[in-house]
């Protein structure tokens, strides 16, 4: 049995595919775009490739995320805060606290040791202190995003930025550009002011090791030091964190596909 | 002859201007505006000098407006973007009375009196959403040039309200309303109905007078100008030279001070 | 057609509402053309026993503001507030009724008329008295200030309810020179006679909820039930209401029936409601089949459940005491204390604090209520924020997210916890 | 010590004076334990703004200390949970200092009712800090009323009486009287301080008179006094030029601490500020309190009578707008620069009423928000040029 997540978030689409036992066997993944219908069902088919199975083997799927009403083949809807619990304590069986910064949003989650949801805590409105607060960084200072964090690893003397304002914050990198300031130190000034927002978040739920990091910025190396440092906390964040949504989706999956089949039998 | 030259450093676009002592403008130029003010300051008011073959030494007094007004080493003075865009607007239309600025990251309205001095103004600073750049983000998440925007959202009979505050959020949202299916030219006007809001409340919180002239670079998206005009019910004063109104009223405020000088001196 | 037999009064308590309070804003309405006076008030501590002494027509504000909400018309009314220099950041509810009376007072409810007398009772929040201030400048009407000590130590001091007992009896004198009639205790006694058969029969109400399931939602549907005893308290149309209100319930009861019949959360909710989203905010909770069982908002004019009546045999005494006897006037202490003991008493799953920008006399201090339920009472808790005026500040999507989220948790802690 | 670089000695006094209490402004809590180990009782009271009544903590034999968020060095990492992002600053910051153990030498803290924030502020500091002694006091907001004065001297005792539990001491009425007069003494040179700046804006600026007052409510008051003394002294010898500048009255930052580089740039932006009200809660008595009788009584009389107005006391919407426009024609004032602290609803909404009365009266004014943690004054700088201009250009 074939079952899949796909985690429809604001910026990036995920998809993964889990065996019978749990174990991943394929993912997907794409830029959201303009046509959220579009991009799940392009993960959805990547995944299906890279597994090599066809759409009439998966025996459930869980839509997750911003746009998850809109899958159209899901065979249900779950939260992104669950489907991020119960994926990142598959990762990390020992994760009681989760950071999850995306492209829009950012969450804190507090789990309990069975991957159940205890509390959590979001971001409003706003997109200070989220991916999109990064990808300015990178724009105005023309950097590509798998690079930011590794220049920032360079600052010795971290710059503040002010700014909360994704687009205000433009206009200050702009300005430190013009006084001559090095771009590593005005990017480590960019991370520590998310970590920071990032650590007021996770204090609201309470912040328990381990601390798993997820969403796509986990994936920026600058990220996680800043917020160790920050936190003086080991982190949890590996090549699937981005996942984590469409893995607990998944594994939502499992488990409604285990009932079906066992009233259906 | 000398001449005095108005420089208006905006976060996006760098404005300039020439003009002589009895206030005529010779030149005009524009750039981007690059990581370096200073350096994008000098391009614009060079190309502004080239019109008319006048030398950068052959200006007499500069005078510095703009988000970067400080960052212009030559400038002789500086003055707010407030300021120069009221008497600049009052300069191109001298019956107006109030005035909205709309830029990449700030919009502004203001009311003056008949010299031009500012009564009252608001601006947004706190957060980015009700300016220029909310437009340019649509545009982005549309995939559309910047030029096109006001003429498509002209096409609209539905538009679709846009709830998002957030100038950067908004994209999403927008993006969420084309998969719904809305109409690219719905969702464009009512990106511009968005901003007409936020910012037709700033303008009621000076008072609303006639006339009103509409500055900065949204002045060349039609979109706005009729989406402004429709929510005021009344006719906005626009022209070619709207986008150059702060460079213009910088310039203008500089030979006031010049005078000034050259009075006490003597 | 069973339906019908068996439920035979059915909405019984909502259509008589609504009919008493537009009997009430007709009486508003034509006050000024009658010659009739009138004062307005604010709901929390109110103390219209003793207004009612000098036939004054009543007026709350808030609840104009309220009933603007939910009528949808406050946006509009808010922005013309902004537009004379009211922030963007202040209490919502004031910028409504500037917006509504710069737009000649009509609202959906009616023109009201003008004021002969503001009476601000300082047990509500510092707003209230700048609220005032604002109509007293704009209508150039006499202000009275009544002002009631926040519950700092726990209940009134001595010197509290002195305080507010000599300052009643100035209200008084303002009063008999603003309407030329006497001060009549004997009348006084007889209003808060019929105020004390009210409370008797919605303290009733309220507790119905501790049926399983709830006959009643203490929040979405005591936020209706309860305009009466707070605008039309002492009167007798007020008592008749909620006899029938309460024939309602026990119905319900009768029929093991409520606003949730399949009741698969029981939750106590904190903070006011959107009210421009009302709807829309109830049907989230629906869907999950949650029952609010108790609920502080409905507590914001005055707190009877735990015990305290209008005493017509001490009736100024009484009056102080309530005024000072509102959510709003608890300090932090008591309003935890009195939200544990509604989770304990009302057998709820999880507390909901909805937290508003406009109202920092119930906001302050959400978070920190947040985090002691959670951490200290080992209550699930959810936060949630929007406004309770400004329709600006409420996002529907996001709003849901969180919500669903909350409820799938914990429908997952309890398969987890089998 | 020699070299003067202006040859003025005592302006170099004076500069040094203002360094120091700078200092101590930028890290306000660091003495406390020093300056409480030499009260009679050794314990220190920390106090939010606006009208607390520092006399009778003095008078306790206690210390007490203005607690008003936490100055520029402190970083907001604990409070964010406690409270929402929609609150003033004051409040989350003053929760922050308190949260990061920097006022483990405090014994007690008064908050007064000023508005809802600070009523509900009262409770998350109870159960945040169990073992302080957190103490609510209801100032009246009925002033017309007979009763008002005798419910304040019960409300004054009750504090009183409250805080010396701490120690199973009893208040001396003596001692607070004394304190009174202490108070009083200090109160009248900053009133001189005011008026001197009034006169020569150039020679005393805001920041540096805002460095003062803030200093005072962070010491004892015979520092303080010293301190006073000869910062009156040296203040008269400085002649710094005056400047192209429009005179403008301050208005709205009552209760919260505007950060200081604001201030700063207010009056670089081309401002001379000839009267604020920054920390009337700590000079709030418009003439000497009496020091005869009872202290209580005379506290009580003074606060219904004497008080500066401010945006959280009721005394009917008037006199606030009246006492504004009697400010602007006494220092020969050309506008007002209407400063409130974000989120602060009694300064907001008081906004209003103070700009009517401001149009009615032709006097331009601005205004515009700040918060303790702003960093970039961009926008606030580009509106204050723009005010000035209007006044300067076209004049
Ligand atoms: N290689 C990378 N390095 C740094 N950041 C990345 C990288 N890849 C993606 N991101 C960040 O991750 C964000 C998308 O995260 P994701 O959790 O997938 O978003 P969402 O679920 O909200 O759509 C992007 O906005 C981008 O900033
Ligand atoms: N060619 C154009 N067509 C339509 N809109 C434009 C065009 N150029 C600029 N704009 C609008 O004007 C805004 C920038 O205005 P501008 O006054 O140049 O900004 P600033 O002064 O801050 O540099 C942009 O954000 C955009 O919305
Ligand atoms: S402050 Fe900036 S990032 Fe935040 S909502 Fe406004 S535009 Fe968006
Ligand atoms: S602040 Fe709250 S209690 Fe006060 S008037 Fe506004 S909504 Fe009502
Ligand atoms: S700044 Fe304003 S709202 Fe905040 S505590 Fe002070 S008076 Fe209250």
């Amino acid at each position: 049995m074939i079952v899949a997540g796909v985690d429809v978030g604001s910026t990036a689409t995920k998809s993964i595919l889990l065996n019978e036992n749990g174990e991943i066997i394929a993912r997907g993944l794409t830029h959201t775009g303009a046509n959220v219908v579009k991009a799940a069902e392009r993960v959805f088919n990547q995944a299906l490739k890279m597994a090599d199975v066809e759409e009439w083997d998966i025996a459930y799927t869980v839509g997750t995320g911003y746009g998850r009403f809109r899958v159209p083949f899901g065979d249900t809807q779950i939260t992104e805060i669950s489907c991020h619990a119960k994926g990142a304590h598959y990762l990390h069986p020992g994760t009681r606290t989760i950071l999850d910064i995306g492209g829009q949003d950012t969450k804190a989650i507090k789990v309990g040791p069975k991957g159940e949801v205890i509390d959590f805590c979001m971001n409003d409105k706003c997109a200070a202190g989220t991916g999109k607060f990064l990808e300015a960084a990178a724009k105005v200072m023309d950097i590509s995003l798998d690079d930011l964090g590794v220049i920032s690893l360079k600052s010795k003397k971290p710059l503040r930025i002010t700014n909360v304002c994704t687009v205000f914050v433009e206009s200050e990198i702009i300005s430190h550009l013009a006084w001559g300031k090095k771009p590593e130190d005005i990017l480590r000034g960019v991370h520590n002011s998310i970590s920071g927002r990032s650590s007021s978040l996770l204090r609201r739920v309470g912040l328990e090791p381990e601390l798993t990091f997820t969403g796509g910025v986990s994936k920026n190396i600058g990220m996680v030091a800043a917020l160790k440092e920050k936190l003086k906390l080991k982190i949890n964040a590996t090549e699937d964190s981005q996942y984590t949504g469409a893995i607990g989706a998944a594994l939502f999956a499992l488990e409604r596909a285990s009932i079906k089949s066992v009233t259906t039998n | 002859m000398e001449f005095i030259g108005g420089i208006d450093v905006g976060s996006r676009v760098t404005k300039a201007v020439v003009i002589d002592k009895k206030g005529k403008i010779l030149g005009r130029g524009t750039t981007m505006t690059g990581a370096y003010l200073a350096q994008s300051a000098e391009t614009a008011l060079n190309k502004a000098c080239q019109i008319e073959g006048i030398r950068f030494n052959e200006i007499e007094y500069i005078a510095s407006t703009g988000f970067g007004r400080y960052q212009v080493p030559f400038r002789h003075i500086q003055i707010t973007d407030i300021t120069s865009n009221a008497f600049g607007a009052l300069y191109i239309f001298p019956k107006t009375r109030c005035i909205i600025d709309i830029g990449a990251m700030n919009a502004r309205a203001m009311k003056i009196n008949e010299e031009g001095r500012v009564l009252k103004f608001r601006m947004n600073d706190k957060c980015a959403s009700g300016a220029g750049r909310f437009l340019e983000r649509v545009a982005l998440a549309l995939e559309l040039e910047l030029d096109e925007l006001g003429s498509i959202s002209l096409g609209s009979k539905n538009p679709q309200t846009i709830s998002n505050i957030c100038a950067v959020l908004a994209e999403s949202e927008v993006i969420n309303l084309v998969t719904k299916g809305v109409d690219v030219e719905d969702i464009v006007q009512g990106a511009h109905k968005s901003i007409t809001d936020r910012i037709v409340a700033l303008l009621r919180q000076v008072g609303i007078e006639n006339e009103i002239t509409l500055t900065g670079g949204v002045t060349k998206n039609v979109g706005m100008i009729k989406a402004l005009e429709e929510k005021l019910e009344a006719p906005l004063n626009v022209s070619a030279d709207s986008e150059f109104a702060g460079a213009i009223g910088a310039a203008l405020l500089g030979i006031m001070r010049l005078e000034k000088k050259n009075l006490a001196e003597n | 057609m069973m339906d019908e037999i068996k439920f035979k009064y059915q909405g019984v308590a909502r259509t008589y509402q609504r009919e008493l309070l537009d009997n009430w804003y007709s009486g508003i309405s034509s006050a000024k053309e009658k010659g009739e006076k009138v004062a307005y008030l604010f709901i929390s501590g109110n103390i219209a026993e003793l207004l009612r002494v000098f036939n004054f027509h009543l007026v709350y504000p808030e609840v104009n503001a309220l009933q603007c909400g939910v009528k949808k018309v406050a946006g509009d009314f808010i922005m013309k507030a902004e537009d004379v220099g009211y922030s963007s950041d202040v209490c919502g509810y004031v910028k409504n009724d500037v917006g509504l009376i710069l737009s000649g007072n009509k609202g959906p409810f009616g023109t009201l008329s003008p004021p002969d007398l503001l009476v601000c009772t300082y047990s509500g929040c510092m707003t209230y008295v700048k609220w005032f201030e604002a109509l007293a400048k704009t209508y150039g009407a006499e202000l009275f200030i009544l002002d009631v000590p926040y519950l700092r130590e726990g209940k009134p001091t001595k010197g509290d309810m002195k305080y507010i007992c000599s300052q009643l009896e100035e209200l008084i004198e303002v009063c008999e020179r603003k309407t030329g009639i006497q001060y009549d205790e004997d009348k006084l006694k007889e209003i808060l006679g019929n105020s004390v058969k009210a409370e008797d029969l919605w303290v009733d109400i309220l507790q119905s909820a501790k049926n399983e399931p709830s006959p009643f939602d203490a929040f979405f549907e005591a936020v209706f039930f309860m305009a009466p005893i707070y605008v039309l308290r002492g009167t007798e149309e007020c008592v008749e209401y909620y006899q029938k209100a309460k024939l309602e319930i026990e119905e319900r009861i009768q029929h093991k029936t409520g606003p949730i019949p399949e009741e698969k959360f029981r939750i106590v909710m904190e903070g006011p409601p959107p009210w421009p989203h009302f709807r829309s905010f109830w049907e989230l909770f629906k869907k999950w089949d949650v029952c609010v069982v108790a609920s502080t908002y409905s507590k914001v004019g005055g707190i009877w459940d735990f015990g305290f009546r209008h005493d017509p045999s001490r009736p100024l005494e009484s009056i102080a005491e309530y005024a000072t006897n509102c959510y709003t006037n608890y300090n932090w202490k008591m309003r935890s204390e009195m939200i544990k003991s509604y989770i304990d008493d009302y057998h709820a799953d999880a507390l909901v604090i909805h937290s508003v920008k406009s109202c920092r006399a119930f906001s302050v201090g959400q978070a920190d209520a947040r985090e002691r339920f959670i951490r200290e009472y080992n209550v699930p808790t959810l936060f949630i924020e929007s406004d309770l005026a400004d329709p600006r500040y409420f996002s529907e999507a996001q709003m849901r997210n969180r919500i669903d989220a909350f409820f799938e948790s914990l429908e997952h802690r309890r398969l987890v916890e089998v | 010590m020699q070299t003067h670089q202006d040859g003025n000695g005592y302006s170099m006094t004076f500069d040094r004076i203002i360094s120091e209490c700078r200092r101590k402004v930028e890290s306000p809590f660091q003495e406390i334990n020093k300056w409480k180990k030499k009260s009679r009782t050794g314990l220190a009271v920390g106090t939010f703004p606006v009208y607390t009544p520092w006399e009778i903590i003095d008078g306790c034999g206690m210390f007490p200390i203005g607690i008003f968020g936490g100055g520029s060095d402190i970083e907001i990492e604990y409070a964010d949970s406690l409270i929402q992002s929609f609150i003033c600053s004051i409040a989350r910051s003053t929760l922050e200092v308190g949260l990061k153990g920097k006022l483990k030498d405090v014994d007690a803290m008064v908050f007064p009712s000023i508005c809802d924030v600070s009523k509900n502020l009262s409770g998350i500091w109870e159960r945040n800090f169990p073992n302080l002694q957190v103490e609510f006091i209801h100032l009246p907001q009925n002033m017309y009323s007979e009763s008002a004065v005798d419910y304040l001297v019960h409300e004054y005792k009750r504090l009183a009486d409250n805080l010396c539990t701490m120690n199973g001491s009893t208040p001396k009425e003596d001692s607070i009287l004394e304190s009174i007069s202490v108070y009083n003494e200090n109160r009248a040179k900053l009133r001189e301080l005011y008026e001197f700046r009034s006169k020569e804006p150039w020679n005393l600026s805001t920041l540096e008179l805002y460095i003062i007052i803030r200093y005072g409510t962070l010491v004892p008051q015979s520092v303080f006094s010293e301190t006073l003394d000869k910062l009156l002294e040296s203040v008269l010898l400085r002649d710094k030029g005056e400047r192209d500048s429009v005179r403008v009255i301050l208005e709205g930052s009552f209760c919260e601490q505007p950060p200081l580089d604001m201030l700063h740039l207010l009056e670089e932006a081309g401002c001379y500020i000839v009267d604020d009200d920054l920390l009337v809660g700590y000079r709030w008595f418009m003439e000497d309190v009496s020091t005869e009788g009872s202290p209580y009584r005379n506290l009580a009389e003074a606060y219904i009578n004497l008080s500066y107005p401010s945006s959280v006391r009721h005394d009917g919407n008037r006199s606030r707008s009246d006492h504004l426009l009697e400010k602007v024609e006494k220092n020969a004032a050309a506008g007002v620069l209407f400063c409130a602290a974000k989120f602060c609803e009694p300064a907001l909404f008081d906004y209003v009423l103070l700009k009517d009365a401001l149009e009615k009266n032709d006097i331009p004014y601005l205004s515009f928000e700040f918060e303790e943690k702003m960093g970039v004054f961009e926008s606030i700088k580009t509106q204050v040029e723009t005010f000035v201009e209007s006044i300067l250009f076209f004049s």
